[in-house]
């Protein structure tokens, strides 16, 4: 990867011991078995604050260290080890992109330094049906005398629950499909009008529903030009499946070592199974989707970081590759594994549940795979 | 085989089918509905199939079966089917109609038979196997379980895992060891004993899919009559062989799921629309959906083969049955992955709320579906056995 | 497979014995280096009428035997086993089939009787892209005062240049892509305007290319009602993609054996491959290809002979399936054999390249999932 | 590193390209052209090269070489391709300046280094090398060829094959069994002998994709100076690593063939056409291309990374260096049956007539590209690498 700066090395570092010590699946586990309905430890998410993460994309001004996307990614792959909950990658990465792209200062001035501070939590509210499709944006946004009045349903909210306030994307203009018309909007969670609903998913993270009945914004909530949203919208979707690749290698690598570990400590008809050449050569080509995702994930952050031409389609080649191997990982984990690895006691199920959680956010491998031809012209 | 026995065979069943049961679901621990009247309609069906001999139909009549042939026996079947129910018994009897019941008909004394058979075919015992142990995995051979002699009969000691509805059992079968210096094969016996005694706990294990019917079985000073033994002393592993091709037999002869609901390709229009030309909206997912319906045709079609040449006599049968367990497994799995990508983010709940129950149903299949590459002969031990039995390559070795 | 009859099981195991002994894939080098152009030996064509194989599919009236597809394509996986070259594919069963479907007593009285005793080679020129698409049948066929005047090209065409006679598909009205307007003519070869180049193609097999300049025929040549010819020719074609399944199984598990044989008798680091595990499956998961194909190819054979509703289903579920086997098995073929494989002198590469002819054949996998899917409706 | 370096070498290149030669094909032996005044310009171009010590540009000056750092060299050919031509001299040398020199560099007296490099280094000597044997494949240790020492030198017989370019070579590095009763590995060495002498025959090896370079070498009484043993006796395993190494290195670096040619969405379009929306007719296609293009770019930038990481002085760069062979064979493998694929029928051509030259030559790269998953390491031998030297798995054993 890039040769890092002793900056970015020192965190990489004190993120991987921090997460391994302090927030390890183990305490994932306990919070899903607690059944209160936390979606991460508070004490958690406060230490991040503490430790600058939540900053990190934020200019010194607003109280960030604006020290980029790729220190970000650094840290969010640890997370991914440890299935970490937390509101890093929504708040302190895409809520905080929405700002830095689209915001004007006084939008960035209201609530960046909350997004530093942790007190906010900026969450992005897209999608409308059970798939990723920006350009579907049927949630209407009504003009009125002093702003606008929205109403319509978002779903698969991701932190939607404990989420202070939400970048809307909304239609003040056209019907579902056309590319003109959508616009953002930062709304607060406690407006009058939205009604939220947790869905239960598989990785018990927090995912929300949320309803808007006639919710009404003045016009200094419009984040950017009202009616052009969907090319600034598909630049932080960018950095969003950027940042979400680099924490799936993250689940991807873990789920490596465990099943390596398991290979070279696991015996079976006398032998260890890591022994098996058949099993050996289905690690090699796993190692080998490891090593070619991490290549592409890196190369996306960093091209983030230098404001690279080629961003949009280094996003969807992150997001595609790394969602090829951690689908073939998590499904090779419950299988070396066996009989142990079906057991709810052991954590292969925690790891197979989030990869496909992961894989459907954002736009699924089949989703990358059709915009990166479409890119490519063809 | 006659049409007259068809015949008569409908009309038992239109004669004795309660008709509260018609289309009501049962599982394998009888009939799913609160309402007390069904319940018993149930009973009286389980009790009327079982005087009638249906319970194991191909069984001798003295030992709880009917002596049907098993063209006879799929008559049977299909007018239960076509009648809106379904023979309860083979799923009362736990793994006792299905396999611990014919394995017993080949090596068990006439009074063993006499004294286990009955009750599987009436569906008032049910039968549980204890065959894995913890750390052995795919090598059963490896057991630890010990079973030794003393006057009053067999002292068992050790622990099973992955015995399957060994809580609602009252009996089991159990591969123990009673020669710890013989060859690992050549030290096992295979027991039977009964599950409500002090000496065996139970603890239900929960899988990445939830509830689970399998268990931890703890044996602690466990008995077993001395005439419970199965098979010859130290003779368990040809006994435990013969019940695994049972199993096999019982899996393989399963439909594939798809065949079932809805057709895959209806779900999917359903849930990502169409294009102005009629095809899938998700043209990527449309060729990965074709092949898949394809690779379930060919799976199912080898399936039907193997039936005719089973009855050509053909002997290539055994050879091209050994790939079925690694295709159905194929197809019941990328069937699962392809379900939970059609229906994106609705395919991901684990509880009720936002998700129908069909969304559930699905989440669930699909975790627990990754059960058939590990269990009843892992994937990996399916494809030693097609290369070294099947095509004959020598057993694996040093180096490469 | 089905349970054959006497003389079914009688022609497949005469067939066996009569390939390896009289035309194995030996016979077929020494044609390709001998140069002389020469698709097929005529005493081998001479041998196969003998005994009776070009009449399988023709009522006994005409000299045929009457069958059916299942016993031809017993006959066809033998020849594929060994890369027999001879017209029984393109002349005694699309040939066939195409008078069979769709031709009038008159004409089948005037050409089935030499398909039957190898006289008239009878053939299909359909395409004249690259590509496998009918509809898009572009070669123009105007009405004359006594019958039609045919110009346009046709190439790909098989056994194109020792043909006697073609079925060519033209143009009576509309454009290409109209699936209406479409009609079959049988030309002979030597018909006025017919020029024919030879493709000298990777299998060193017999394929044309065709040019037609104002060829005239009668208002008799026409096979069928004129402007609807797609419906009967989509029959021709769904018995040609199972023919030529039933020719590309046996060249599939010739590859097989050969490569079992020699993962059994070749040694490296001082033991025989074959006990290498990753080999092993490898060659189990060839094996189960196999073994599924095969039920495919057996179920379309007897769907014809039964006159099935879903011979078109099952056409394309054969060609694919075993187009997937063909495709993985001629690669490790070569993979397996290592160096040796690579050379000219091994048979390896002779069953490689036919394996991509057969391929590109009367649609590849791609055109065959899309008509799968479309079948399926959706 | 200055700029004033890369200045010269440009300035050097304009001042002693033949402007004939500019944009003229070259290949592995010299100039493709029937022009004798281009042949003659590319004969003054090699021979000014190698004056400059610029055909093996990091050699020590007294070798032939300019005793350039890599980064140095890396400009220079920069500097020759940006005028349009080539630096011709490794191609002429064969295994020469490549292989052999570098390893000779390390482990050659200084009288062999002397006598040897120059050669290499103006291209005016070209090497091959005798490695593989018939039944011996990837297991090179197996190798049987025999040497013995009498008065005059070493005595060589035996048989290699896959010995490149044998036919055209001037001299050959052959690795022989020096001694008989030693552990495999332990009884190999190194010798450098003649070819044009009357123990040694070639003959030329046919392949699939009809002629090629290889040959098949026979050893009757051949005979090797004695002081042209390299590195120890019976120390010829030690040597070939290294050699090999160097062979594994200009393997990947080499870039993927795609990146070369035309686009392959552009000659997708071209053959295929588009639908109304402007995407590939074939919607099928269009996914396995993209895919196919990711991977590639996946592949690319693991190269880059690796050259990063190199220069960072990250260890972690041989690990991941390891799956380069394989990821760089699928992709070239992959390609070319995409590209097969794409042509359809008239990708299947072997002579011309009715077929373009990029169609031809198409057909003949797919053919040839088979080896790479075969030679320099088969696919198989990667893996065990990579699960073995890499993940630190253990021998593989009994069973399974």
């Amino acid at each position: 990867m890039a040769v890092l700066t002793e900056e970015q090395t020192y965190i990489k570092d004190q993120a991987s011991a921090w997460v391994k010590d302090k927030a390890p699946v183990s305490s994932f586990r306990a919070l899903r078995d607690s059944k209160t309905g936390q979606s991460f430890m508070p004490q958690t998410w406060r230490a991040m604050v503490d430790m600058g993460w939540s900053g990190i994309l934020v200019p010194q001004q607003y109280g960030g260290s604006d020290l980029g996307y790729l220190t970000c990614g650094l840290i969010l792959k640890q997370l991914g080890r440890q299935l970490t909950a937390a509101p890093l990658f929504s708040s302190s990465l895409v809520g905080a992109s929405a700002l830095l792209l689209a915001g004007n200062p006084a939008q960035q001035e209201a609530l960046l330094p909350g997004v530093v501070n942790g007190s906010v939590i900026l969450t992005l509210a897209l999608d409308e049906s059970s798939r990723h499709q920006p350009e579907q944006t049927a949630l209407r946004a009504e003009q009125t005398a002093d702003g606008y009045s929205l109403s319509g349903n978002k779903t698969f909210v991701a932190e939607g629950m404990s989420a202070t306030h939400y970048v809307v994307a909304a239609r003040t203009a056209g019907t579902p499909g056309d590319v003109q018309g959508i616009s953002l909007f930062v709304v607060p969670a406690q407006a009058e009008g939205i009604v939220r609903t947790a869905l239960p998913t598989i990785d018990s993270r927090d995912y929300a529903r949320l309803s808007f009945t006639r919710v009404r914004v003045d016009s200094s909530a419009v984040l950017g030009s009202p009616g052009t949203g969907l090319p600034v919208l598909e630049c932080i979707l960018d950095r969003a499946r950027i940042g979400l690749a680099a924490e799936m290698l993250g689940t991807g690598s873990q789920a490596f070592d465990m099943t390596l570990d398991y290979l070279k400590t696991r015996e079976q008809f006398g032998k260890v199974i890591g022994s098996f050449q058949a099993l050996g050569h289905r690690a090699a080509a796993l190692y080998s989707l490891q090593e070619q995702s991490r290549s592409c994930v890196e190369a996306a952050l960093q091209a983030v970081d230098n404001g690279a031409h080629n961003v949009p389609e280094l996003a969807s080649l992150a997001k595609c590759q790394v969602g090829k191997f951690l689908f073939q990982m998590s499904n090779e984990l419950i299988q070396i594994h066996g009989g142990i690895g079906m057991t709810d006691e052991f954590d292969a199920g925690l790891y197979l549940k989030r990869a496909r959680v992961l894989e459907a956010s954002f736009g699924n491998r089949a989703y990358h795979r059709d915009r990166y031809a479409t890119l490519a012209g063809f | 085989m006659s049409v007259e026995f068809e015949a008569s065979a409908r009309a038992w069943v239109a004669d004795n089918l309660p008709a509260t049961l018609a289309g009501v679901r049962m599982d394998m621990y009888g009939v799913v509905s609160a309402d007390q009247a069904v319940r018993e309609a149930f009973d009286v069906w389980r009790a009327r199939l079982a005087a009638q001999g249906w319970g194991a139909p191909t069984w001798p009549v003295e030992y709880g079966g009917a002596g049907l042939t098993d063209a006879q026996a799929k008559v049977v079947s299909r007018a239960i089917t076509k009648a809106g129910s379904m023979n309860p018994i083979p799923f009362l009897s736990g793994m006792g109609v299905t396999m611990v019941g014919p394995t017993l008909l080949e090596y068990g004394t006439p009074q063993q038979k006499s004294r286990h058979l009955p009750g599987m075919a009436s569906g008032e015992v049910r039968w549980c196997l204890g065959l894995s142990e913890p750390n052995a995995g795919s090598d059963l051979a490896a057991l630890k379980t010990s079973a030794e002699l003393d006057e009053e009969g067999w002292v068992l000691n050790g622990q099973k895992t992955w015995t399957s509805g060994a809580d609602k059992s009252q009996w089991c079968g159990v591969l123990v060891r009673t020669d710890r210096n013989a060859a690992k094969r050549d030290g096992i016996s295979f027991l039977m004993l009964e599950m409500d005694q002090p000496g065996i706990e139970t603890r239900p294990i929960r899988l990445i899919a939830g509830e689970s019917p399998f268990c931890e079985t703890f044996f602690t000073h466990a008995r077993a009559r001395k005439d419970d033994l199965l098979g010859a002393l130290n003779g368990g592993w040809s006994v435990i062989k013969r019940l695994l091709q049972h199993e096999r037999q019982s899996q393989t002869s399963a439909p594939v799921s798809n065949t079932k609901a809805e057709p895959l390709q209806a779900l999917a229009k359903r849930y990502l629309g169409v294009s102005a030309d009629g095809t899938l909206a998700d043209a990527d997912l449309r060729s990965r959906l074709a092949e898949h319906l394809m690779d379930t045709a060919a799976h199912e079609l080898t399936i039907a083969r193997i039936m005719t040449d089973a009855r050509g006599g053909n002997v290539e049968v055994t050879a091209t049955a050994s790939i079925l367990k690694n295709s159905a497994t194929d197809v019941a799995q990328n069937h699962s992955e392809l379900l939970l990508e059609i229906m994106g983010s609705q395919g991901l709940g684990w509880e009720p709320g936002a998700y129908s129950e069909e969304e559930l149903r699905t989440v669930r299949e699909w975790l627990g579906g990754k059960a058939m590459s590990i269990y009843g002969g892992s994937y990996e031990v399916q494809k030693n056995i097609i290369s070294k039995n099947i095509l004959g390559l020598p057993e694996t070795t040093q180096k490469g």
